[in-house]
């Protein structure tokens, strides 16, 4: 389940199952996506589903560099694993351990990290899932 | 090497130097053998509460990440949504907003130079640096009517006219600052202490810089000429001409010296764009039709937004923009279902990439350098946790 | 693009140390660039976004201003038949933006920002309230003024 | 009226005057009231404001301190529970008694003195050299990681600044050929004083006066952003404040020492004007506050150094030029055969 789309205004999309994308990072990495800058979580609580989308470019290579690549892939909502890429893209390390944060998303093969966001004793539903409602105060003009 | 001769020092979040956030240092003697950042004492849930707030009214809410840098904030914001929505801004408007985008990168940039100062103990350059900030955000709120939080930058355009006399002030102002980066030359940053201080500290080389992240001037000082402006050039960055600072050493007095020479750049930048502005209208034609025609903008110096603004609707979709903040790279990535609001807001502020160059900065470091390093890095907790 | 290095050609230590003392002495003897706050005021200018007014007579209760407020400050609050935008400071953000989408120009900003009060409850504002003026301080007013020397000068208004 | 008369003589005599009203404590008090504010206003100053003002707006604000030492004396004394309490309670005190001490030994006349001794030079400095102690005291009896690493800091400076000071004087001591502070000053009558006789020796000592007294750019024990405000980090209320005034009784020693040993003391006044030690006094206090107003300068101009930085300063440049200043006197009695 790998494809490649050409979108209109940010370059290039790929979309890759979960499983492959390790190997998927390798080989970007290898075509010099040195650097990742974003990792996006949303959430589709009617399909079951968590998108994990990241957006990788270049430094060293500044022709590269105009383009964002978008890696696209899905997990479900109950078990949302997917492995880690923090040994290909160091850069990708907090970006990661904000997703786990907000979106309860497991990223496997690494180290256990304390909570980066959050309090350290914080439980239940991840914040920036849908199912998370916000309490909000009275509006009293 | 044993526990006993180690020394867990937790700087923050209570510390004078430490900002809204703790930092955890493993110390043996004076050197720091792991240093752990632990931010989001000042996380505001901000992709969160976008969800539930309308296009428009998301405006202030990312201004509020970093409110040293509102401008560059407000214009990724808008870029975004202005994808999402199909529209562009007339050239008079471009022009606006990079001039604001320009003087708050100044100010931003001052901002973090005082800081900067004040954190290796010159209390002038932070006296002094937050002094000249006024000049800009006068410059700022004559323009915008706020002094920080501008919400100038609207779809479709920008919210005011230039005002009478601004060009001359704004040349008055820039010129005060040009004469103002010698005096601190001669008191900071060349003072032999400051550069006994941050020669040679807190070194990210070219390699590690692209390695793990890091954006902005703190890049550049790195030896990677990557800056939006030039890569993806947004709004009329391809009119104006201007130079990407870059230094070699990748220590903390180079990635002082980019944030000068970018504060030079920019004044160059804000007398090209006061001396080539087009005239014409300051918000796309199609909002500007639904406007009451008693209330149209030729009549007044603002812009009456439509009442569609109360409610705008993208079309299904999605859309990223990156524009270069004062501190870097700042990403913006909207997901739209259509509706009224954003189904998704991920925003990705330059100060979080930044966060992991104090992992790896900092190591094998004295104890006195982590102020020296965190100042330089221009790290701005706010804007880490948004 | 390398920063140029001013230094270059310069005898490190000692011209430093020279300079710097040099620039310090130097500005004892400059103009000052504060101004005592709450003795005296600034000037905010005509363009200040700052405390909200009210025309009850203009307004024609479209909610307009109260579905684009994005901190949810002010509200339409019933008054007689109809309803009227009233505002809590505790919530405004000033960011105008109810200002700028009022189709009439019933509601107008002033040039003070102090919305500061001893109870919280002065500072919710009813409809009745609101179309009053803003408490604007009678204090000594300076303006700003460019100056390339000085950068910013003040003089009393 | 008797005994009335005998306790009067009593608290008249120089050796209760001197340490408690001139030039000891209460003058003490004066000059570091009006030191901390000429500190607060001259930095305003070169950074374009204000400074203190709002403390009687006549005088510029200038009892701001002791408006600040009111509120501090009515502040809670926060004691830390892991501390030991006896140390925690008494270095602040003794430190600042100690800071003070050497006062006595300085004369501010030919006559004037609390303590005559021909070793009266090295007196001053070996006094000063107690405190040293107490600060690390105070550091480890407060149990916090940052009052201990400012203390530990401010252990390392005393080995930056100590031997260079010391040798400094050392010069001076052998072109004088005295260690009396009287006859120092008596020597420099000729009108050559000693900062134009051995300028090297003036700035090796300036320097590691700056050094003693925690001036930037050696600000490193107290160093804000990176511990807090070092030793004294779990200090409160009144005790806070004689941490805070050691330092600046120390300051205020060592800048009337400064002024005897290379300022020519009271030295333009001669002989019939000397008799009072009210004028002589005041001669040496105003060259004092000249010292004292140069160093606390260095605040507006310096940002501060690392601690490694100022070991490498004071070994590597003040001890060579502390040594030089040595040769230099050597060389001025070999030539002018004093």
């Amino acid at each position: 389940m790998t494809r490649v789309l050409l979108t209109k205004q940010n370059g290039l999309s790929i979309t890759v199952d979960a499983s492959k994308i390790l190997e998927t990072a390798h080989l970007l990495k290898n075509l010099k996506f040195d650097h990742v800058i974003s990792v996006t979580a949303t959430d589709y609580p009617e399909e079951n589903r968590i998108d994990v989308i990241y957006h990788v470019s270049s430094f060293e290579d500044l022709e590269l560099a105009k383009t964002i690549l978008e890696i696209r892939t899905t997990v479900s909502r109950q078990e949302p694993n997917i492995h880690t890429l923090v040994a290909v893209w160091p850069s990708i390390e907090f970006l990661e351990r904000e997703t786990t944060d907000l979106m309860g998303i497991n990223f496997g093969g690494r180290e256990a990290m304390a909570r980066l966001l959050l309090p350290e004793d914080f439980e239940g539903e991840p914040p920036l899932r849908k199912s998370y409602t916000i309490r909000t105060e009275g509006i009293d003009a | 090497m044993s526990e006993e001769q180690t020394l867990e020092l937790l700087i923050g979040p209570q510390h004078p130097g430490s900002g809204h956030m703790r930092l955890v240092a493993e110390m043996d003697g004076d050197v720091i053998l792991n240093f752990e950042p632990n931010i989001g004492y000042v996380h505001r849930a901000v992709e969160k509460i976008a969800e539930t707030k309308t296009y428009v009214q998301i405006i202030p809410l990312v201004e509020r990440t970093s409110l040293p840098d509102t401008a560059n904030h407000n214009l990724g914001y808008v870029l975004a949504l202005e994808r999402l929505l199909g529209i562009d801004a007339p050239l008079r408007a471009q022009y606006l907003r990079i001039l604001l985008a320009e003087i708050n990168r100044i100010h931003s940039h001052l901002y973090g130079m005082g800081i900067h100062g004040n954190m290796i103990g010159s209390t002038t350059m932070l006296m002094w640096a937050f002094g000249d900030r006024e000049p800009f955000i006068e410059l700022a709120q004559r323009l915008t009517g706020a002094r920080l939080s501008y919400s100038y930058i609207i779809p479709g355009g920008v919210r005011r006219d230039l005002p009478q006399d601004f060009r001359n002030d704004a040349l008055k102002a820039l010129s005060y600052m040009e004469r103002r980066l010698k005096d601190y030359d001669r008191i900071f940053v060349h003072n032999p202490v400051t550069l006994a201080r941050l020669k040679g500290v807190g070194v990210i080389n070219r390699i590690d810089a692209a390695r793990i992240g890091v954006v902005g001037p703190n890049l550049r000082a790195s030896g990677i000429a990557y800056d939006v402006r030039k890569i993806e050039p947004y709004c009329i960055y391809p009119d104006l001409d201007f130079e990407v600072v870059v230094r070699d050493e990748g220590d903390a007095h180079a990635r002082l010296l980019v944030r000068i020479g970018e504060i030079e750049q920019s004044i160059s930048m804000i007398r090209q764009i006061l001396g080539k502005i087009p005239d014409g209208s300051i918000l796309a034609d199609r909002y500007l039709d639904l406007v009451p025609s008693r209330t149209r903008f030729e009549k007044r110096s603002s812009v009456k937004f439509p009442a569609l603004f109360s409610g705008l609707k993208p079309s299904k979709g999605e859309a990223v923009s990156r524009v270069e903040a004062s501190r870097g790279e700042l990403f913006h990535y909207l997901v739209s279902d259509g509706s009224t609001h954003p189904y998704r807001f991920r925003i990705v502020t330059p100060s979080f990439k930044n966060l992991i160059a104090f992992k790896h900065a900092l190591l094998g470091q004295k104890l006195a350098d982590i102020p020296a390093v965190y100042g330089s890095l221009d790290y701005f907790p706010p804007e880490a946790d948004r | 693009m390398k920063p140029k290095d001013r230094r270059a050609g310069k005898l490190l230590g000692l011209t430093g140390h020279m300079q710097a003392i040099r620039s310090g002495i130097e500005h004892i003897f400059k103009p000052r660039m504060t101004v005592l706050y709450p003795e005296v005021l600034q000037d905010l200018g005509p363009n200040y976004r700052g405390m909200l007014k009210l025309r009850i007579d203009i307004c024609i209760s479209c909610t307009l201003c109260a579905r684009i407020c994005p901190s949810n400050a002010l509200k339409m609050v019933k008054v007689d038949v109809r309803k009227y935008p009233g505002i809590t400071y505790q919530r405004c953000i000033f960011c105008g933006f109810c200002v700028d989408i009022c189709p009439v120009d019933a509601l107008e900003m002033s040039g003070s920002h102090d919305a500061a009060c001893y109870t919280l409850g002065e500072q919710v504002l009813k409809p009745e309230d609101f179309s009053k003026d803003p408490v604007i301080e009678d204090k000594p007013r300076v303006k700003p003024l460019f100056d390339e020397k000085r950068g910013l000068r003040y003089e009393s208004c | 009226m008797n005994v009335v008369e005998q306790l009067l003589q009593i608290l008249l005599s120089p050796t209760i005057i001197i340490p408690l009203i001139f030039p000891g404590l209460l003058t003490t008090f004066l000059v570091i009231i009006f030191i901390a504010w000429f500190e607060r206003k001259l930095t305003a100053k070169v950074q374009l404001r204000y400074g203190p003002l709002y403390v009687l707006k006549s005088l510029g604000g200038l009892p701001q301190l002791v408006a600040d030492l009111l509120k501090f004396l009515f502040t809670e004394i926060i004691i830390p529970k892991g501390s030991d309490k006896k140390a925690f309670i008494l270095s602040p005190i003794f430190l600042f008694t100690l800071s003070m001490l050497p006062v006595v030994a300085i004369p501010l006349s030919n006559s004037y003195a609390a303590f005559f001794s021909d070793l009266s030079l090295l007196l001053v400095l070996a006094l000063l050299t107690i405190t040293p102690i107490f600060m690390l005291l105070l550091g480890w009896s407060s149990n916090n990681k940052f009052s201990f690493i400012g203390s530990l800091r401010d252990g390392y400076l005393m080995m930056a600044y100590e031997i260079p000071m010391f040798v400094s004087i050392l010069a001076m001591a052998v072109a004088y050929d005295t260690l009396d502070l009287v006859q120092v000053v008596g020597r420099q009558s000729s009108g050559l004083w000693g900062i134009a006789l051995n300028p090297l020796a003036a700035i090796t000592f300036f320097v590691a006066m700056l050094m003693t007294t925690a001036r930037f750019p050696f600000d490193v024990a107290e160093a804000e952003s990176e511990l807090v405000i070092g030793p004294y980090t779990e200090y409160s209320g009144i005790i806070f404040v004689l941490c805070l005034g050691a330092s600046y009784a120390k300051l205020s020693v060592l800048s009337l020492f400064f002024a005897e040993v290379f300022l020519g003391g009271w030295n333009p006044l001669i002989w019939p004007l000397t008799l009072n030690p009210i004028l002589p006094g005041v001669a040496v206090f105003v060259k004092g506050l000249l010292v004292m107003g140069l160093c606390v300068f260095m605040r507006s101009i310096y940002p501060r150094f690392r601690i490694d930085q100022v070991l490498k300063l004071g070994w590597h440049t003040l001890f060579v030029l502390s040594v030089a200043s040595v040769a230099l006197s050597l060389g001025i009695v070999w030539v002018l055969g004093f």
